[in-house]
């Protein structure tokens, strides 16, 4: 972007006071990230008391108890309704990846391991904490199943969100149009080899290395929560400082500046 | 070549070369009935303390660093050992 | 890079500060299952990670001094150690996964394997940012000084964090 | 650009949903819909008495679960054309898609499963059937936002002549409301909002058929318009 002409910086100063807003698809998108996210903590936290996490060796009544909770299936219908809101927080991320000088392959992975990471790390755990509660007569058996796989699924669904960052953080860093700032790209690094860490969920069931547990639930949710949010203000940053002319639907005045730097941008 | 053996950071290496050989051998002579010892585990852990700060002040270059990176590399290398032996000794 | 660097120490050090405290709570199982580790292995590594470390440093100098073929030589030799390390630790993994001590025997093991499959991921990773490093002394012209360093930064941050690990899993008691 | 492309794909899109009518129409549990009442017992009975159709209903679906993933994509080339700021509407409806597909592509599993080993466990079969059922009615989250992306992306078309007539959008806003009801399969066994209840099924299902033929229609049109228009790449 720094080849790009001083003039349309200087119209993009003017067309801001027009009342038309030219971004508002993105802020649109941008703004029900946070009533999401919110939604899902709400949802996560005191509705159901999925999160965070019973132990994976809690005894088989206390499981049962859980699974059959009413509160369950009001999670899961809330869930299902706004779960469409995941993929436009993810896509998000992607413009900003697009206005990087970063090959499309970056956001391309970041595209299939959003969708891989809905179904597995979302969708999936949620009916199986939905299915209990649904139909009581279940044997506890069956139930210990559903929660041992809605919990190994929600918290152990690892390759997918580790794609999906490791292309994000690698755009950042290799980003020469500087749309998001560097460090933010080491941040993003070191969130998902915590989020790898989270690998013996699948073997410990109790202490630090079980899924509630202070290495693999709290300390990787602690990076995770507080890096979601510095991601999405400097996602904010990023939206609020994009110049005019570089918006798909620029005025018609610095259009070769404008087609340029599409060309660049998605070469 | 003999400004090799000469070099300042091949006398740190050999330094750390050392202390690392010596630590291998406390544990080797006084851990080796693998009992609580606390002499053992605070040698080692100062030896590593020792070592870590060598590291960075060294072939790091924190030596000639900006203040704030010095405090920075300084404090983590204190605060990490400080608490590493106060846990173990509040462990016991 | 000083930025993950620093951060990488943090991360490390709730690990280790995490270790310690489980570790207080259950001395014995700890100790006994520290008698099973090989510690000559450890220290071997430990060696081969401070010469690969040295050798960057005196590699990062010469190409500071602008003497190309000097700073290829010792990269290539800290390259040629660092590539040991991964190795030895497949000698020293081995045996004690075919021996059961995979990270579901106890806590220790569960550590020992986090961390140590943590920082081998560090190591691995620093073996390449090295390819990468060579390359870039290897082309006609100055080479990016800056990017030597950088690397050369991750490379020591590797060998610090294996230096206080040899000493929390293998050393103390 | 050539258009031959966008047109060959989004003619793909009558014989899939010929073949998914011809599914529905064939499949036991679809006629009538299984009651979410029945005991494990009656639905592994029920599933061994129809092994045949079940599977052979989800074989099919197997092979054209994504057949109408040209559709879509069609739809969210046509989203790119529209001149908002960004792709980021095109970007969220395709991860929508790949996700809501999925979830069709689990239901099938599922019925297929129950019905590969049809003496199994009465609680497993019980089981598989109640997962499929929520993941053929329930996520209706992801149709939701992707209607709403494209609905978005057509107001906020400020071209003089609009590449979708506004009405598709206020139609797409409206099928918003009308599939909604199907998550609340999950809160009920019986009355309207079941999973064979009136306003879960019956509507769910004639709302999405009218939706695929309507967007067929306002896709080809779009295309047809379309000319040497470029559409900048995603």
């Amino acid at each position: 972007m720094a080849e790009a002409p001083k003039a349309p910086t200087a119209s993009a100063e003017q067309t801001t006071s027009r009342p038309k807003n030219r971004k508002l698809d993105q802020w649109i998108a941008f703004w029900t990230v946070p009533f999401f996210f919110n939604l899902f903590g709400l949802v996560f936290v005191p509705l159901s008391w999925m999160m965070p996490p019973r132990s994976p060796s809690s005894p088989t009544p206390h499981i049962v108890d859980f699974m059959h909770s009413h509160n369950l299936l009001i999670a899961c219908v809330i869930l299902t309704l706004a779960y469409g809101l995941a993929p436009v927080s993810n896509a998000c991320y992607l413009m900003q990846v697009k206005r990087m000088s970063v090959s499309p392959a970056f956001r391309y992975s970041m595209m299939i391991g959003a969708i891989t990471g809905a179904i597995v790390g979302m969708l999936f755990p949620m009916f199986c904490f939905g299915l209990g509660a649904f139909r009581p007569g279940y044997r506890p058996s069956v139930l210990m199943m559903l929660y041992d796989f809605g919990y190994l699924a929600f918290i152990g669904s690892l390759g997918c969100f580790c794609v999906m960052w490791m292309a994000f953080g690698l755009a950042i860093i290799l980003d020469e149009n500087k749309i998001l700032p560097k460090w933010l790209g080491y941040y993003t690094i070191w969130q998902y080899v915590t989020e790898l860490m989270a690998a013996p969920v699948w073997i410990a069931k109790s202490g630090p290395f079980a899924w509630n547990g202070l290495m693999t639930f709290w300390f990787a949710m602690t990076l995770y929560v507080s890096w979601q949010f510095i991601v999405y203000l400097c996602i904010y940053k990023a939206i609020k400082s994009q110049p005019e002319a570089e918006l798909d639907n620029a005025p018609p005045e610095p259009l070769p500046a404008a087609l340029e730097t599409t060309s660049r941008t998605s070469a | 070549m003999t400004s090799l053996i000469r070099n300042p950071l091949t006398i740190v290496w050999a330094l750390l070369t050392t202390i690392t050989i010596v630590s291998s051998w406390i544990a080797l002579e006084g851990g080796a009935s693998h009992q609580i010892n606390t002499t053992v585990t605070t040698a080692v852990l100062l030896i590593a303390a020792v070592k870590a700060h060598l590291v960075i002040r060294h072939f790091m270059e924190v030596r000639h660093a900006p203040v704030w990176l010095k405090a920075t590399t300084s404090g983590w290398v204190l605060v990490l050992f400080a608490l590493l032996l106060g846990l173990y000794f509040a462990g016991l | 890079m000083w930025f993950f660097v620093i951060g990488d120490f943090l991360i490390f050090g709730v690990y280790f500060v995490g270790y310690m405290y489980f570790r207080g709570q259950n001395h014995e199982l700890f100790l006994s299952s520290q008698a099973r580790l090989n510690l000559d292995i450890g220290a071997i590594n430990t060696v081969v990670l401070l010469t690969s470390s040295l050798f960057v440093a005196l590699g990062t100098a010469a190409a500071r001094a602008g003497d190309k073929v000097d700073a290829l030589r010792r990269f290539w030799t800290a390259l040629a150690f660092g590539a040991a390390f991964p190795l030895l630790k497949m000698f020293e993994w081995i045996p004690e996964i075919s021996a059961g001590l995979t990270p579901g025997t106890n806590l220790f093991f569960m550590y020992y394997y986090v961390m140590t499959g943590m920082h081998l991921c560090h190591v691995l990773l620093g073996l390449v940012i090295m390819c990468f490093v060579i390359r870039n002394l290897k082309a006609p012209g100055t080479p990016k000084i800056s990017f030597v360093e950088t690397g050369a930064t991750y490379w020591h941050m590797v060998d610090v964090l294996w230096l206080v690990l040899f000493a929390l899993l293998y050393l103390m008691r | 650009m050539n258009t031959r492309g966008q047109r060959i794909l989004l003619w793909t899109a009558p014989p899939a949903v010929a073949l998914f009518v011809l599914a529905y129409l064939v499949f036991p549990v679809f006629s009538p819909p299984l009651s979410p009442t029945l005991t494990p017992d009656q639905v592994a009975a029920f599933f061994r008495g129809n092994v045949t159709g079940i599977l052979g209903v989800a074989i099919l679906c197997n092979l054209i679960a994504c057949s109408l993933v040209p559709l879509f994509a069609v739809t969210a080339v046509q989203i790119s054309r529209v001149a908002t700021s960004s792709t980021v509407l095109t970007y969220a409806y395709v991860i929508c898609v790949g996700v809501g597909t999925t979830a069709f592509i689990l239901a099938d599993y599922c019925w297929g499963m129950a019905a590969f080993r049809p003496d199994r466990d009465p609680q497993l079969i019980s089981l598989l059937n109640d997962m499929a059922w929520f993941f053929f009615i329930a996520p209706v989250g992801t149709i939701m936002v992707q209607n709403l992306c494209f609905a978005l992306s057509v107001y906020l078309d400020d071209r003089p002549e609009p590449i979708f007539p506004r009405w598709v959008a206020h139609f797409n806003v409206a099928t918003v409301g009308l599939l909604a009801p199907g998550a609340f399969s999950i809160l009920y066994k019986s009355g309207p909002l079941a999973w064979n209840g009136p306003l879960s099924f019956t509507l769910r299902l004639a709302t999405f058929a009218v939706y695929i033929a309507v967007m067929f229609w306002a896709l080809l049109r779009a295309v047809k318009h379309q000319g040497d228009d470029r559409v900048v790449l995603a």
